[in-house]
């Protein structure tokens, strides 16, 4: 029974959304809420007993019954483990309370945005459960395309231009990625992780290999929005319907780490050169996504464009963790990526709420607005601090676990880009608490030349309605992250290539025997990050009551340096696929190097 | 390698070439049709003529098409900038 | 003369690849930039196409071949099927996220058009 | 940056990239005499174990089914974010409205070129339903006769002027074909669970190979692309084709 349950996850909300599209016209209101809903949470409960019930072994499913003969895989294989099942299973939580909180918003276009919920939430799901290249591609696109629908759904004339510059760097992603297929299909000849990881340790230093790395792994880090692929990001979530937002930022763009992850634990370890790509080149990325997204997050106005840039920020802490190329590093990944995802998803949602109830998103324009909706700034604060760094629940573990990888790497450099990263992000959000909820922050500093925009967004829910699935994810993010940390570091080990420890050099682990969290290193650095948050906040909150002599040097040495950063993210299409170019170079450079 | 894949293939090449360098787009829905013609016998040529089928049907018909279409509405568009209080960025 | 013949699916592939992203950056027409971007594809239908292909061999239909004769690689060709269902859509979707964007702001010049104003 | 300074990095990184596309491509397989296990073993098997002749066909409905799943749902996902951003300022009644619009004049037609385009578009969907039926044994297919049945309404477009047009397509129609499509091709699916077997096992008797109906369940799937992308390019051509028609003033 338990072996049936893998494609129904996927295929069963396709089929809801067909036949929600079928009947849209004669579906009475409310109707396609309560459908949508009932399929996210059908499909979560199916992922989280298959996260159950995969302890042991993996579940593995042959779409069409074509399980490989001779060891040659002529079909698409679905091979569900913990971590893709609790991956699944976090992306339909997702998914269900998004849908709460954008109950009854969206009834005026004949379950449109259902349909499109229930595809993107489709693709995501086969996305993580695939276990062949091309059907990944295939999930992958199904996602992007909703994605791009979904962000133009306003129809305002910054939606538009955010979804076609996300629309046309994504889709060059992905055509990068079909190209990457082709190149190592030529090589090893079949699609499947297995057979293609078998490939590549065959050929560990074939160039054509390395080359179709670069080209799969520059698209899913478009996706990614890692520097300097991230251009994209800010645009086009800034712009989507809040509660599309709220995917975009808490499991979209982490989705498409997963994959880079995937590839790089489960196929292309082997490859020495590739293993130099990852620990330069995508470290490199990561450190400087988590600073860039941070410096970015503090001088921005506009609320959903400031969490934004904190996304890349977060997600570049991830593929710090990824890329240590440590097992414990990974397992970090996948806490701070689920932990993240709740608590930015949670902020998404207090942006939400602002758009509906004070009619704006622009944080200098709504100074001391947000005193009747308090409990949403509650929410926000906690957000706040929990991106920058407090010490309880899933986002701590994980930076813990990436902590104590780095450690063992010794680049502790790194730790001060996470704390900077962390901190930033964290004073940025603390800064628009202060200023919406509590009226501080008279005089703005650097943020005022940043971009805005006069959305807003249907007020016709309840206060509570709203709050309660922010509430929920927030809440998520607090529990069981002790048991959260020993989970991932045991479900990491079937996710990594079965040559993974001898490749690494790693001790070798009994078979799915809990590894034991290691220690974290120093327990004052997230508190410093906390404090530092803080100490960036009451600045910004506090510019009028400081002395000139200490507001002027900063200013004066900083502005340069910030409109420089704000030149460079120009919105303009023709600067971000030039960057994408540079990007791509910078790959063929470091394997050229290696 | 026969003599026509190789000429096929340079004539992609060229083809493709027009499309990208050709600024008007009027003409670039040309350039397209042309691409997607010399694509369908190159798919032809590799034996592919599924895919040549498909290229001949989306390529040369189906996608030009529409971006006929567009190119219609948008020289006929009129409506007002409303847009949301932006206007148009050139005065 | 004959290593270069060898190696011109790759180079124009690689080709179409560079021309296409030229052809998107120096674009001055939002239409004509998605016109750019079915070249950007074109690349990836040759690569594909290639790396199927088969010396001497023919079509993988063996309707009037009985099964066995050489015949090229199929499944590329199912990639590339997918490949081309994928570029028509995304093209539809972007033309008409352009055309809604001509009607906002009465022009589409790439290199004029943010998303955000200042 | 200045379209000159983008330029100069644009081909900075292509001359980077130089070097390494060298070096891949001269390590590339050569071409067309390198091995492919995949394609080589379907190639070898798929007639006999399921009685069709086009093997392309095989692979994208039975053994890479589940892909062809999440094409079609791509398609169906791009379609409804098309008609979402369309019909989004346009509002239904419109579309809603066929016939009754202020916009275009009806320029009557010529009577020979209505009897060509009867005609040639009655042609066209034949032609297109004989593509679609074709996919087990020749090229051809759901997906290339489906974009030949959605031309072939646009010749009712040409033929008939914009009002005949509007009358025969509703948009209601043509969402229930499209996504009446694909969810067949779902339930393709669910039927071999329900018969226990894996999703998406061909279930169906298989037919003699060469024969029209062979192919088993993938029959059923290749109707359901067929009427996906009919349904699907119908609508985009409808949603599109609404665009050119003036509020106002006539364009011509």
């Amino acid at each position: 029974m338990i072996g049936q349950l893998p494609p129904l996850p996927v295929a069963g909300p396709l089929a809801v959304a067909g036949l929600l599209l079928v009947f849209s016209h004669v579906l009475p209101k409310y109707v396609p809420d309560v459908i949508a809903l009932l399929t996210a949470l059908g499909a979560g409960i199916v992922c989280i007993i298959m996260a159950m019930h995969t302890a042991r072994h993996p579940l593995v499913y042959w779409f069409g019954g074509w399980a490989p003969r001779h060891g040659l895989v002529l079909g698409i294989g679905f091979v569900v483990d913990q971590v893709e099942a609790s991956l699944a299973a976090f992306v339909a939580l997702l998914f269900f309370a998004t849908l709460v909180f954008a109950w009854g918003y969206y009834d005026e276009v004949h379950a449109h945005f259902h349909v499109l919920m229930l595809l993107f939430m489709a693709g995501m799901i086969g996305f993580c459960l695939t276990h062949d290249l091309f059907n990944m591609f295939v999930w992958f696109e199904v996602m992007s395309v909703a994605a791009f629908a979904l962000t133009g759904y306003a129809l305002r004339s910054s939606a538009l231009g955010g979804a076609l510059n996300f629309t046309v760097v994504n889709t060059i992603g992905s055509y990068l990625i079909l190209g990457g297929i082709g190149l190592i299909y030529s090589r090893v000849g079949a699609l499947d992780f297995a057979a293609l990881g078998r490939g590549v340790a065959a050929a560990p230093a074939d160039p054509v290999i390395t080359a179709s790395f670069a080209l799969i792994a520059t698209g899913l880090l478009i996706k990614a929005a890692q520097v300097p692929f991230q251009f994209w990001l800010a645009d086009a979530h800034a712009v989507a319907p809040s509660p599309v937002s709220v995917i975009f930022s808490g499991a979209m763009v982490a989705i498409g780490l997963y994959g880079v992850a995937k590839l790089t634990w489960s196929v292309y370890l082997p490859s020495p050169e590739i293993r130099f790509v990852v620990h330069r080149l995508l470290l490199g990325m990561g450190a400087a996504s988590t600073v860039l997204g941070g410096v970015m997050a503090l001088v921005q106005r506009h609320i959903k464009r400031l969490l934004a840039f904190s996304t890349i920020s977060h997600v570049g802490i991830m593929l710090i963790g990824l890329a240590l190329l440590d097992r414990t590093g990974l397992a970090g990944m996948f806490v701070y990526l689920v932990g993240h995802g709740l608590v930015k998803g949670a902020l998404f949602m207090v942006a939400g709420i602002m758009l509906a109830s004070l009619g704006g998103i622009d944080e200098i324009g709504l100074r001391g607005k947000g005193r009747d909706i308090w409990p949403a700034g509650i929410a926000m604060a906690a957000g706040g601090l929990l991106l920058a760094g407090l010490p309880v629940g899933l986002m701590d573990k994980g930076s813990e676990l990436i902590d104590a990888a780095i450690h063992r790497h010794g680049q502790v450099w790194l730790m001060a880009a996470m704390v900077a990263g962390s901190a930033f992000t964290g004073a940025a959000v603390l800064r628009v608490t202060g200023r919406v909820f509590l009226g501080l922050g008279q005089v703005p500093g650097e943020e005022e030349r940043s971009p805005s925009d006069d959305e807003q967004e249907k007020a016709d829910r309840p206060l509570w309605l709203m709050m309660l699935p922010t509430s929920l994810l927030l809440l998520l993010a607090l529990c069981a992250a002790h048991a959260a940390g020993e989970y991932a570091a045991r479900i990491v080990l079937p996710f990594m290539h079965p040559q993974a420890e001898a490749i690494l050099g790693l001790a070798p682990m009994k078979a799915r025997h809990p590894a034991g969290v290691p220690e974290a290193p120093a327990s004052w650095v997230p508190w410093f990050s906390v404090a530092l948050a803080l100490a960036i906040a009451a600045f910004e909150l506090t510019r009028r009551h400081l002395p000139r002599l200490l507001v002027a040097p900063i200013d004066k040495v900083l502005n340069p340096a910030l409109g420089l950063l704000r030149t460079i993210h120009s919105g303009l299409i023709s600067d971000y696929i030039t960057w994408l170019v540079v990007g791509l170079a910078l790959f063929g450079l470091t394997f050229a190097l290696s | 390698m026969n003599a026509l894949l190789t000429v096929l293939l340079l004539m992609t090449a060229l083809t493709g070439s027009g499309v990208a360098l050709t600024r008007t787009p009027r003409r670039q829905v040309m350039a397209m049709a042309a691409n997607g013609l010399v694509l369908a016998l190159l798919f032809m040529a590799l034996q592919a003529p599924d895919v040549a089928f498909s290229e001949l049907t989306v390529g040369t018909a189906a996608l030009p098409l529409l971006f006929l279409v567009i190119l219609a509405s948008i020289r006929m568009d009129r409506s007002p900038r409303d847009g949301d209080k932006q206007g148009p960025d050139k005065p | 003369m004959n290593r270069f013949t060898e190696l011109l699916p790759w180079i124009v592939a690689a080709w179409l690849l560079a021309v296409g992203l030229y052809g998107m950056i120096t674009s001055r027409h939002y239409v004509q930039l998605i016109g750019c971007l079915s070249v950007v594809q074109a690349s990836t239908y040759v690569l594909l196409l290639a790396v199927g292909y088969r010396r001497h061999a023919g079509p993988p239909i063996f309707y009037t071949h009985p099964p066995g004769t050489p015949a090229v690689d199929p499944v590329v060709q199912a990639l590339v099927l997918t490949d081309i269902v994928i570029g028509a859509t995304v093209t539809a979707l972007l033309l008409a996220l352009a055309l809604q964007m001509h009607k906002r702001r009465g022009m589409l010049d790439p290199q004029e058009l943010r998303p955000l104003s200042r | 940056m200045t379209p000159r300074l983008r330029l100069i990095i644009f081909l900075l990184a292509c001359i980077g990239l130089m070097p390494a596309f060298a070096h891949v491509a001269m390590r590339m397989p050569s071409f067309g005499a390198h091995p492919l296990p995949y394609g080589e073993t379907i190639n070898a098997v798929a007639t006999k174990e399921r009685h069709v002749t086009n093997m392309v066909s095989a692979v994208n409905f039975d053994y890479r089914g589940f892909d062809t799943l999440g094409e079609e749902f791509m398609l169906l996902c791009a379609v409804t974010g098309i008609t979402v951003l369309l019909r989004g300022t346009r509002g239904e009644q419109t579309s809603a409205r066929p016939g009754v619009l202020e916009g275009r004049p009806i320029r009557p037609r010529s009577e020979a070129v209505m009897l060509i385009c009867r005609i040639f578009g009655t042609l066209t969907l034949m032609f297109g339903i004989y593509v679609a039926l074709h996919a087990m044994t020749t090229p051809g297919g759901g997906f290339q006769g489906g974009v030949i049945i959605a031309s072939a309404t646009l010749m009712i477009f040409m033929g008939e002027t914009y009002r005949g047009w509007r009358r025969l397509m509703h948009s209601e129609i043509l969402d229930a074909i499209e996504g009446g499509g694909a969810t067949l091709y779902a339930l393709c699916g669910f039927a071999s669970m329900v018969a226990g077997k894996p999703f998406l096992y061909n279930i169906l008797p298989l037919g003699t190979p060469r024969d029209l109906f062979s192919g088993g369940l993938m029959l059923i799937e290749n109707a359901g692309v067929a009427c996906a992308v009919a349904g699907g390019f119908a609508v985009t051509f409808l949603e599109f084709l609404e665009e050119t028609r003036a509020e106002k003033e006539d364009p011509e």
